[in-house]
This record gives C-alpha cells, sequence and structure tokens, in this order.
C-alpha cells in the first residue's frame, strides 16, 4: 500500500518518484540539481524488529530549511538517525550530498548532528566538551580552540564557556549541544528540537542563527512541534505519521492542495448578519457561522480570489465598520489538523 | 433529562491526622513488599526458629512429655543467658536477609524516577519520609526478632514462676536492645544504600557486598597479621560481641600462639602471645560511627533537587 | 575511499565564514594516526582521572599495600623460610594473587567499559558522528586501555617484588638481584605482565561489544581460565593463561592434581599471542561498523 | 480579588552565587505566567515557595501563609507539577495518584474517589490501569497533572507543562489549564518558555530577569488594541491602491511583495481603504489592528532590564519575525 494513495493523491506534492530525479516544488528560486547537491531517501523503510519506525519514505531535501513535524513516535527521529549513520536503513538507500552515511568519514567532514540525548562526558566544561571532539576531527590544538570560541560566541554562550555543563539549566545545555554541533562549520546540520527548552529570546536569535546559515547554502533539518515556528522559519516542511511522509513541500503549496477542507476566513466586524446574508448571494460561498459573540463571521469559500473582492464590494456598500479580517487556516497548524489529527485520531 | 457536568472540584471532605498522614508511606509499602511471593517465604521461614525455641521451652518443664520422649531434662539445652543470645543471633541473622529483600527498592524506586519532588511538595518533610521508609524495615523485623523474643521469655517465665523471673528481670531489656541496635543499624545501613543507588538489584547487591566484604577482609588480616584487630571492620563480629556483652557472655581473649617478641622484659624469646577481641566500646563506638555517616548521606541525597556547585 | 583532499576544497566552498581551517591533509595514513593519536589522549583522560579509573587503582594497588603492611607490622610467628624458597613463594604470589585475579578483572574493567561506559554515559553517539572511520576508533581506545593497565600492573609487579625480597632477606636480594637471575626474572615476569594485558583487553573488548551484560560471559572466561590446569593438553591451548603460564620464568606448581604439559616456548606463545589481539581488533571493528545506537532504558 | 503570592524582599543565595535578589510584589491572577530567560531564576523561585529549600533572607506569603514558619500548610493547599519526568515505577496510574491523594491528608476511603476523579478529568481513560512508566511523553505529563490537582489545592505550580508535547496533546493540555483557570476554585502558576502558550492561559504575568523582577503586569490591560496602528496583507496588482492610500494622507510601509503596514490618522476609516481596495479590484487577505502581543511584552522587559544589549535595532526584525507569515527577512516599520 504506498502511502501516496492514502490521501488524495495531490497531496504528495509532485515529487516525481526518485527513479528520475527531478526538482522539488520546495522554492523555485533554486534550480534543478542533480543527486550530488540534494540528500535523497529512496524507499526507506525502517523496522525496530516488529516495531514499524519509518515505511518507503522517499525524499529529496534541498538548501535552506528543510523542518519535519509530526506526533511523537512517528519517525521523525528515525529519520534524522537513518540520514546521520547512527542507524541503518532495513532496505531503500540514502545519499546525502553524493556520500552515503556509512563512510563516516567523508561525511561527517560537512556534516552535524545535534540530538536529543542531553548527555555530556562527567565533570566537563562547556568549552572542554567542544574541544574534546573537535580533537577526534583531526583538527590542530590552535584550530580546535579557534572553532571553538566561534562556535560558542554563535550560541552567545562565551561568558559560560568556562563553567561545568552539569551545573546548567535545559536551555544552556541545549546551546552548548548546538555549538558542538556546528563547530566544524558543515554544510549539512540536523537538528532534532533544537529550540526545546530555550527561551524566547534565545529561540528568536536561534531562528536568526539558523535563517543566517539558511541563506549561506547550508542545509538545514530541523524537527520541532511548535507550529508556528515552523511555519516562520522553514522553507519546506515535512508531514510525518505513523512512519509515512504524509505531506512534502512549501507549507502553502500543500495547503491549497487539500481540496477537502475549503478556506475558512474569520471577519469581525458589527452587523454579520448583513455580511453573511449578502456573501450568500453568491455560489462559492460555502458556509457561514456567526461567532458566538455576535460580533464575527466564519466563512469556508472554495475560490478565494472572487470572495475577497466580492467582501470588498460589500464592505463598501453596505459601509460595514471592519474589525479585522484573518484567514483561520491558512498555517501549519491547520494543515496539521486536518491531515493528522482527524485521520489519525489520538488513541489515549 | 438533567446533564451532570462532572467539572474538576476542591476537596471539601476533613483531612486525616498527622499521625495517618505519616502512616500513610509505611501502608504502601508494606502492601508492595507482601505482593512479592518469595518475601513471603521467608518471612514465614523466619519463624521456624523461634517454634523450635518454644518447644523447647515447653518440653522443660512437662515430665510427661519427657517421659514419653525418654529423654532426660538434664540433657536438654538449658533456658539461660546463652540460651536467649543465640535466639537473638539466629533471629537478627533471618532479619538481615529479610532486609537485602525489603529495604533497596523502598527508596531507589523513588530516586530512579525521580519521584522525591512529589513526596517533599506535598505536606511531609524530608525527615518524616525518611522515617516513614524506615519504620517499614523496624516494624517488619521487630516481628521476626524481639516480638518472639520476649513472648518466648514471658513464655518460660510463665512455667518457670516468679522467683526465675525476679532473677532473669535483666534479660528483657538486653533482648529488647540487642534487637534494636540491630534493627536500627540495618535499616539505616540498607535506606543510605538505596538512595545511592538506582536499581534495586545493585541496592540489594550493594547492600549484601557491604555485610561479606568486609568480613571477609577482616578475617583476612587476623590471618595475616595475627591480631583480631580485623574484626573492627567485620560488621557481624562487632554485633556478635554487643550482643555478648549484653548478656554478660563477653570474652576477650579468643585464640593464643607463640611467638617471638622483644619487649622490655623479653628479648625475642618464644612466648605465648594472647589475641584480644576489640573492647567492647569500641564495638559500640563504631556502629555509633555506622550509623551517623548513614544518616549524614540520607540527609544529603533525600533531597528535592539536585545541587551542584 | 575517496581521498580526504578532493571533501576538504568541498566543504571550505560551502563554508559559511572565511576557511580559518586549511587542513591540508597529506595522505590518509597521518590523518588516521592524529586522529588515533587524539582518541587515545582524550579516552587515557578518562580511563586514568575519571571515576572509573578508582577500582583499577585499588587493584593494582592491593599487593603494594598488602606487603607492605606485613613488612611494617610483621606477624610475630618466626616460621619465615630461607632464602631459596623465596622465588618459589613469591611465583605463586604473582601467578595466584596477581595474573590470574588481579589483572584479569583489572582488564576486565578496563577494557569492557571502553564502549559499553560509552553506552551507559550516552555518549558513544558523540563518537559516531566524528567524522573518523570506526577502526580508528577502536584502536585508539583499545591503545588507551593498554596503557592505563600496562603502567599500572607493571608498577604492582616490580613493587611487590622487590618489597618482598628486600623486606626478609636485604643482603641476598641485593647481591640476588645485582649480579644474581634476579633481573632477568623480574624482565621476564614484566614481560609477562605485559602480554597478560594485551591479550586480556583485546578478549574483554570483544566481550563488552558483544554482549549486552557482560558479566556473565566474563565470570564464565574466569571459570574456564581457572580450571586450566586441569584440562588436557589440547584444551589448555584454546586459553590465554596457558601461554602467560609458559612464559612465567618460575613455573609455579598448580597443585597435585595439575596434568603436566610441556609449556609451549616462547617464540611460539608470543606471536600467537600478538596474532590473536589483531584477530580480535579486526573482528571488533567491523562489529562496530554496524553497531547502531539505541541507548535503550537500562 | 485576594493576593495569591505575596513576595516580601525574598532573595536566596546558593553558596556564592545570588540566585533572587530581594523580590518584592503580589500577585493576584487567577492564572499567572512567570517568564524569563534561561538560568533567570524561575525555578528556583518555584522550589522556594515549595519550601525546597530556605530562602536566605525575606519570605513569602501564599494565601497568607508564610512559606517559613508554616510551610506544612502552605504545601497542603498547593499542586506541584514538576518539569522533568518524575513518577513511581512499576505502579499504576490509579494506585500513583491515590497515593499522592493520601499523601496530601486525604483520607483513605475518599481517596481512590479522587484518584478517578482526577483522572477522568485530565482524559487518561482505560490507560489509568497501566503503570506510568509504559506511558507515552503526552500521557506522562496528564498523569503529573492528575497528581497534581488530585488533592484539591487552591494553588497549583505547573513548571514547563507543555514543553516537548506535540500539537494535538498540547493543545489538550492548554485546554485542560484552562477549565481549572476558569472553574475558579483554583489559582494557577504556570512557568513556560513558549509565550503562545502562557498567552492563551495567563492574565497576569512575571517576569524574572537573573534573579530581578523585569516586569510584573496584567495581560488584558497590556494587551489593549492600540487604534493608530494597521497591519494589512493583499493579494493582486497593489500599485494603483498604494497611491490611493497615499493621497489619502496616511504613511505606510511595504514589507515584502504582499504586507503593508499603515498609521492610521484621524480623518480616515477602514471603509475608505475597502473602497480604494474595491476600485483598484486588490483582494484584502489579512487586515488587523496593531496588538502587542506576549512576545513583545516580553522583549520590553527584557530591554529595559539592561539597556546595553543594545536590543532595539533587533526590535523590528522581532516583530517581523513574530508577525510575518512567509519569509523572516523582510524589512522591518
Amino acid at each position: 500500500m504506498t502511502p501516496t494513495t492514502k490521501s488524495s493523491p495531490t497531496i504528495q506534492s509532485p515529487t516525481t518518484p526518485a527513479s528520475h530525479p527531478a526538482s522539488t516544488a520546495s522554492t523555485a528560486s533554486i534550480p534543478s540539481l542533480s543527486s550530488e547537491k540534494m540528500i535523497v531517501f529512496e524507499e526507506v523503510s525502517k523496522f525496530y524488529g516488529e516495531i514499524l519506525g519509518v515505511n518507503r519514505v522517499n525524499l529529496q531535501i534541498a538548501p535552506g530549511i528543510t523542518s519535519l513535524v509530526g506526533p511523537n513516535g512517528s519517525g521523525k527521529t528515525t529519520l534524522m538517525n537513518l540520514m546521520t549513520g547512527l542507524l541503518k536503513p532495513t532496505q531503500g538507500r540514502i545519499q546525502v550530498l553524493g556520500t552515503s552515511p556509512d563512510e563516516p568519514e567523508a561525511m561527517f567532514q560537512k556534516l552535524g548532528y545535534c540530538s536529543q540525548f542531553d548527555s555530556f562526558p562527567r565533570g566537563a566544561t562547556a568549552r572542554e566538551f567542544i574541544e574534546f571532539y573537535l580533537r577526534v576531527h583531526g583538527y590542530t590544538k590552535y584550530e580546535t580552540a579557534e572553532l571553538t570560541h566561534q562556535a560558542l560566541e554563535r550560541v552567545s554562550m562565551l561568558e559560560a564557556a568556562d563553567r561545568k555543563v552539569s551545573a546548567f539549566s535545559k536551555g544552556m545545555r541545549q546551546r552548548v549541544r548546538l555549538a558542538q554541533s556546528i563547530a566544524h562549520n558543515p554544510s549539512v546540520l540536523v537538528l532534532d528540537e533544537p529550540l526545546n527548552g530555550l527561551d524566547p529570546m534565545a529561540r528568536a536569535e536561534i531562528i536568526r542563527l539558523f535563517r543566517q546559515l539558511a541563506d549561506a547554502g547550508m542545509y538545514l533539518v530541523i524537527s520541532s512541534h511548535i507550529l508556528h515556528e515552523v511555519d516562520m522559519m522553514s522553507d519546506s516542511v515535512v508531514l510525518l505519521h505513523n512512519g509515512y511522509v504524509v505531506a512534502e513541500g512549501e507549507v502553502h503549496g500543500v495547503r491549497d492542495e487539500i481540496e477537502e477542507h475549503p478556506i475558512q476566513i474569520l471577519i469581525r466586524c458589527d452587523r454579520p448578519q448583513i455580511l453573511a446574508a449578502r456573501l450568500f448571494e453568491h455560489e462559492f460561498t460555502v458556509e457561514a457561522r456567526i461567532h458566538n459573540d455576535r460580533q464575527g463571521l466564519f466563512v469556508k469559500t472554495r475560490r478565494p480570489d472572487d470572495f475577497y473582492l466580492l467582501l470588498n464590494k460589500v464592505i463598501t456598500e453596505q459601509n460595514l465598520q471592519i474589525e479585522s479580517v484573518a484567514p483561520v487556516d491558512d498555517d501549519l497548524n491547520a494543515v496539521y489538523q486536518y491531515l493528522i489529527t482527524s485521520e489519525g485520531g489520538q488513541t489515549r | 433529562m438533567a446533564v451532570y457536568e462532572h467539572l474538576y472540584g476542591a476537596y471539601e471532605g476533613e483531612s486525616q491526622s498527622a499521625l495517618s498522614r505519616f502512616l500513610v508511606i509505611p501502608r504502601y509499602a508494606l502492601r508492595e513488599t507482601f505482593k512479592s511471593k518469595l518475601l513471603t517465604t521467608i518471612f514465614i521461614l523466619c519463624f521456624i526458629y523461634p517454634l523450635v525455641a518454644t518447644i523447647l521451652v515447653y518440653l522443660h518443664h512437662n515430665a510427661n512429655a519427657l517421659a514419653l520422649l525418654q529423654i532426660n531434662v538434664r540433657e536438654l539445652l538449658p533456658i539461660d543467658a546463652s540460651f536467649f543470645l543465640t535466639f537473638v543471633q539466629m533471629q537478627c541473622a533471618f532479619g538481615f536477609i529479610l532486609t537485602v529483600l525489603v529495604a533497596p527498592p523502598l527508596i531507589s524506586r523513588d530516586m530512579s524516577n525521580n519521584a522525591l519532588p512529589l513526596y517533599l511538595c506535598r505536606p511531609l518533610s524530608r525527615a518524616e519520609y525518611v522515617l516513614g521508609k524506615m519504620s517499614v524495615v523496624v516494624f517488619l523485623l521487630s516481628l521476626v526478632t524481639w516480638i518472639p523474643g520476649l513472648l518466648i521469655f514471658f513464655f518460660q517465665a510463665s512455667l518457670a514462676g516468679f522467683a526465675w523471673l525476679w532473677a532473669n528481670l535483666w534479660m528483657i531489656q538486653a533482648i529488647f536492645s540487642g534487637c534494636m541496635v540491630w534493627i536500627i543499624l540495618l535499616s539505616l545501613l540498607a535506606l543510605a544504600v538505596s538512595s545511592l543507588v538506582k536499581w534495586r538489584v545493585v541496592a540489594s547487591g550493594a547492600l549484601l557486598g557491604l555485610f561479606f566484604v568486609p568480613t571477609a577482609f577482616g578475617e583476612i588480616i587476623n590471618e595475616l597479621f595475627l591480631t583480631r584487630s580485623g574484626h573492627l571492620i567485620s560488621l557481624w563480629a562487632t554485633m556478635k560481641s554487643i550482643w555478648s556483652g549484653l548478656f554478660g557472655l563477653f570474652v576477650r581473649q579468643t585464640g593464643q600462639i607463640r611467638g617471638r617478641v622483644t619487649t622490655p622484659i623479653y628479648d625475642n624469646e618464644l612466648v605465648d602471645i594472647a589475641l584480644l577481641e576489640p573492647p567492647l566500646w569500641v564495638s559500640w563506638l563504631v556502629i555509633a560511627l555506622i550509623c551517623a555517616v548513614c544518616v549524614w548521606l540520607l540527609a544529603r541525597k533525600v533531597r528535592a533537587y539536585e545541587v551542584i556547585k | 575511499m575517496s581521498s580526504t583532499t578532493e571533501i576538504t576544497e568541498q566543504s571550505a566552498a560551502t563554508n559559511v565564514n572565511q576557511p580559518i581551517v586549511n587542513r591540508a591533509r597529506a595522505s590518509s595514513w597521518s590523518l588516521w594516526t592524529r586522529q588515533t593519536l587524539a582518541v587515545m589522549s582524550l579516552e587515557i583522560k578518562k580511563n586514568f582521572l575519571s571515576r572509573r579509573a578508582l577500582l583499577l587503582y585499588l587493584m593494582a594497588g592491593l599487593p603494594l599495600v598488602l606487603l607492605s603492611a606485613l613488612a611494617l607490622f610483621p606477624p610475630p610467628t618466626d616460621e619465615l623460610g630461607s632464602f631459596s624458597e623465596m622465588s618459589q613463594v613469591y611465583a605463586a604470589i604473582y601467578g595466584g594473587l596477581i595474573l590470574r585475579t588481579l589483572i584479569f578483572f583489572g582488564c576486565a574493567w578496563v577494557f569492557m567499559n571502553l564502549f559499553r561506559g560509552e553506552v551507559v554515559d550516552r555518549s558513544l553517539h558523540y563518537y559516531f558522528l566524528a567524522p573518523v572511520r570506526r577502526e580508528v576508533l577502536v584502536v585508539g581506545k583499545y591503545l588507551s586501555g593498554l596503557i592505563a593497565t600496562i603502567v599500572l600492573f607493571s608498577i604492582t609487579t616490580v613493587g611487590s617484588m622487590f618489597i618482598y625480597y628486600f623486606w626478609l632477606f636485604p643482603s641476598e636480594s641485593a647481591r640476588f638481584f645485582f649480579d644474581g637471575a634476579g633481573a632477568s626474572q623480574m624482565l621476564a615476569y614484566l614481560g609477562v605482565t605485559i602480554l597478560a594485558c594485551i591479550g586480556y583487553g583485546a578478549v574483554f573488548l570483544l566481550i563488552g561489544l558483544f554482549f549486552r551484560n557482560p558479566i556473565i560471559p566474563a565470570l564464565m572466561l574466569y571459570g574456564w581460565e581457572w580450571i586450566n590446569f586441569l584440562l588436557p593438553p589440547f584444551l589448555k591451548k584454546i586459553s590465554v593463561i596457558h601461554y602467560l603460564t609458559s612464559l612465567v620464568p618460575v613455573p609455579m606448581s598448580e597443585g597435585p592434581f595439575a596434568v603436566l604439559v610441556e609449556p609451549t616456548p616462547a617464540w611460539i606463545s608470543v606471536p600467537s599471542l600478538l596474532l590473536f589481539t589483531g584477530v580480535v581488533l579486526f573482528l571488533a571493528s567491523r562489529h562496530i561498523r554496524r553497531m547502531e545506537i539505541s541507548y535503550a532504558g537500562d | 480579588m485576594t493576593n495569591v503570592i505575596e513576595l516580601e524582599q525574598l532573595s536566596v543565595t546558593f553558596g556564592k552565587r545570588p540566585i533572587l535578589k530581594s523580590l518584592n510584589g503580589a500577585l493576584g491572577g487567577r492564572a499567572i505566567g512567570l517568564l524569563g530567560p534561561n538560568g533567570a531564576g524561575k525555578t528556583s523561585l518555584i522550589h522556594t515557595l515549595l519550601g525546597f529549600h530556605p530562602p536566605t533572607s525575606g519570605t513569602a506569603r501564599i494565601f497568607g501563609q508564610d512559606i517559613t514558619t508554616d510551610a506544612k500548610q502552605v504545601r497542603a493547599t498547593v499542586g506541584y507539577m514538576p518539569e522533568s519526568d518524575s513518577f513511581i515505577a512499576k505502579m499504576s496510574c490509579v494506585h500513583f495518584v491515590r497515593l499522592m491523594a493520601e499523601l496530601s491528608g486525604i483520607p483513605a476511603k475518599h481517596a481512590l474517589e479522587r484518584a478517578h476523579e482526577a483522572l477522568f478529568f485530565v482524559g487518561l481513560g482505560e490507560a489509568r490501569y497501566r503503570p506510568v512508566d509504559s506511558y507515552s511523553l503526552g500521557m506522562k505529563q496528564l498523569a503529573k497533572l492528575a497528581q497534581a490537582i488530585v488533592h484539591g489545592p487552591k494553588l497549583i505550580i505547573l513548571d514547563e507543562p507543555t514543553n516537548g508535547l506535540d500539537p494535538p496533546t498540547r493543545s489538550r493540555m492548554i485546554s485542560l489549564i484552562r477549565q481549572i483557570r476558569d472553574g475558579g476554585r483554583a489559582r494557577i502558576l504556570l512557568s513556560s518558555h513558549l509565550l503562545r502558550d502562557v498567552e492563551e492561559c495567563c492574565d497576569e504575568i512575571l517576569v524574572l530577569k537573573d534573579g530581578r523582577i523585569a516586569a510584573n503586569c496584567n495581560l488584558e490591560e497590556e494587551r489593549k488594541a492600540n487604534r493608530k496602528f494597521i497591519e494589512l496583507e493583499t493579494r493582486g496588482e497593489r500599485q494603483g491602491f498604494v497611491e490611493a492610500v497615499g493621497n489619502l494622507g496616511c504613511e505606510y510601509a511595504l514589507s515584502g511583495e504582499r504586507r503593508m503596514k499603515l498609521i492610521m490618522n484621524e480623518t480616515i476609516e477602514i471603509g475608505d481603504l475597502y473602497r480604494l481596495a474595491h476600485e483598484h479590484a486588490v483582494q484584502i487577505r489579512r487586515l488587523n489592528f496593531k496588538r502587542d502581543s506576549l512576545e513583545d511584552i516580553f522583549l520590553k522587559a527584557m530591554e529595559n532590564g539592561n539597556i546595553t544589549e543594545g536590543a532595539n535595532s533587533s526590535i523590528n526584525n522581532e516583530k517581523a519575525v513574530e508577525n510575518g507569515n512567509g519569509r523572516a527577512n523582510d524589512g522591518g516599520l
């Protein structure tokens, strides 16, 4: 049962099967790239004994920020561990920029992975921790110190660099691990919930850092649960559920393809009944519901362009006092709702 | 039709008394311990020796039963201080086995999943938590040691008459305090080990190790250096001297060797040298020291948060 | 294995800021050695300074402490034999106490924890994520464990020999060591200690990798090595202890029931031990390549 | 509105490092959000209120009871949901919650009822009979919440309740917290880093910054819409529309090819904007007044914490990041 038939075929954004790698629809600005410059998953599946990790995943990840989103246990961490060689796929092939994950020496020159394991060598300070593993790369003492300093500076942890990591709070430990994964200036960065436990200021800083790295041509694969942050920072999104790739591509692209859920808009104004009456005169208004505080109107429509123009006309003719107009489900939260929560149904 | 709103509601009922709240931890822990069949069987096995002792006492005072079994009363073991001394030693040994099974999960199960903050954010102080856990061990061990001991003592007193009772009255205090010292030492030691280690099996192993390894080491030292001071680090030897002290049967010299010694009097002559046991007060000191260390460890480890300097 | 020079420009090209690091690599061999040295220096710090090393110091120091205590507080008996039996008694001490128990369990503790310790500390993935061949990792860790055990147990061997001899018969021992057979005996003992660390180290590295809970296999191995003196000659060959005992300068008397077999000469037992170690390292690195990271609950 | 928590020069030092520096204030909100950067002392404040370690100087009162002198009474009326995983292994959830209820002073005969009531409320159905260590992360959080509310406390302290949860479980946790707050029987102290969650649950916030109170304000008052700023998102050819708005006399700034910000003066109505949009056939996809989000309040608190940090330049970029839906690098106002 191939995943694509589970939901309407167009959900899977037009990534043709990997037999002839073609450019994804992620962002038009990236020219079509050969597999040399992509992270490619071909029919990859992974089973822990009989427990399903991921099943027949086909993905091509282009430079920029790609976010993995999905409920706990949907295979996000499995995909990341497969991509970084910590796990071997049961079948299928993975290529990261032309090298395969089971040649560690070649691949990890250009790949950094900040995992979720919150563990540090006993008694090490932040600087020692990063220098500890940089030495293994084969850098000289001077290079190690220089790279460590830069990495700590990027996550603004310089002043706490020489304190013991075991005394750090969760957020500070997270920054140190992030610094460790970007210390050797990789071109591919895989991050498992990097913002977990960070305070709002740090979250904004780190998101700006990701944006900076992505604009410099780096590949960032980030898994996160905070959907509005994912909306804000990612170029393309991969939705995972129970080990299957449910949808993949740019958020708005994916949203437009969910035909069975028409666009919903909330218009807060003073006389919603009149607005509703006038809007129903046209056939593309599918449904309208008065907000329970009688100051707003929820409207569903299949053809948003015609609807908005009609809205302008009605408002000017009826001279309604508009408080605000906002699409209710044009973000990842809604897509998640339609594709995963309603379909999957959480078992308690 | 009435639709009932089951919303979250505050609790208006009366709250427990402080004592019944203190007994919550032991109650739950005891219910948890007696779930394991192994422990219940061992608990029952511990009562075999008291049964034998009771029969012995009964035979002492029953002429026709003796005649029936053709045993002369003099051949029977006399019921005196050494009888009760061996009784206390036997029961305390059984008590140790019981503790090795009961004590480790008491704290280590809470430590392994960081449940301490849940306990200590309730109207319960750290001391009450430790005392609650300790009361489980004290209760079980008392059932196995001094309670049957005193019962047998009064059974003997009732048969032997008032004169015997008046003469051996001091023995009640000896039996009770002998057992209590062992119970307190064991419970503190077991809980301290249980709070240091997260896994129950390792905690049991550590407790066994703490008991047998120093004893073995003490024996090696005694053999190698031909002294008796090795007994200081062996828990069992120290307790034996304390118990015999309590029952007035303490003997200092427990061995003699011929050796060459150069002292002001003898210059390198072959002479008999007495091997002396460490004095009683030293044994008591060792036990007190161990208890103090355990209390200090418990105070440091039983805490709602990790303090990292 | 594409040479590393090609990769460096490629990664330098997409380097984020100016390429401060010009990692000119002479050849992969020089990189491997540098990486092995790096892993070794990191691991040695762990093996010598961490809390885990405490047990190793304890084991290595035990005979020294015991013998010096005996020297300082001599028991008041007088049946101390003559000087001639000294080497016999020391052989018993070395063979029984030092070789068969302390070195065995010391190597077990250090080498089993080389990888298992990282799994328990959940830090193995940092090594797997570094651009270093898995073989380099295995060799680096093995050598660091070797250095730790060899250094400590050599001190034990030499120290215990000196204390034992000089405590009772200082004058004869001095003569015995400086012009007698003493010096060559001590070197032979040292050689056996080093070979023991190499042999046992390799075995326990393998056990630590292949078994999730290696304590039982280690104890089974101890049993097998212990009953070695009862085994027929053919079975004796399949054990480390046989080659070691055949190299010991003064043969320890293994009790009345021992099946005596002529010791295999040095020029066979030494290379066979080293060959055995090489095979084990190869097996270990092949297993490491396929090893997956799954820090299941404890 | 009786005060939930009163702080009187409360200060705490660990060894030499001062953690809380003489906090003063009274918190009366139904749900209080506790915010602050990493290492600002949030968890230490919670631990001090719970009496896990005594304050170095000064004190605090919860519902009028002093946390140092009558610590036991305070802890009887407080429920605490710790941040990290904490439960008792190999014990079914019902048994676990029942034990916690009895420890909080509920008699044995009522404890089982209360336990089931709490578990029913948090929505742990059949799973309540399974041991807690077989639970997923989300269900463990719900079990922790159940043990915090089982004894009907008057104040519930939640430390990062929604951290690491996936979206459906997170919205479930938030709706539970709102139900407790609206139930009116218990006050909530919520410490979290996720500003959206705090915004949805809390009506008062306390912002800490390295041991001092950086801000303590009622959320409703702060977030009244200020009428002057309007943000628009349009679709379709907008050049004509933009000029028309310009010559209406209100300043505007374009950000990206779709978004626009306007400053309205008294003469212009939103109706005029729609009239122009209708004439130039431009779709107004999104229109709202600029409201200070919690993030702005938080940033202002951080900024006046230490002016030298020069966070002004990043403020605009901050807002762009927060509100814009597309790429974040378009220019600010």
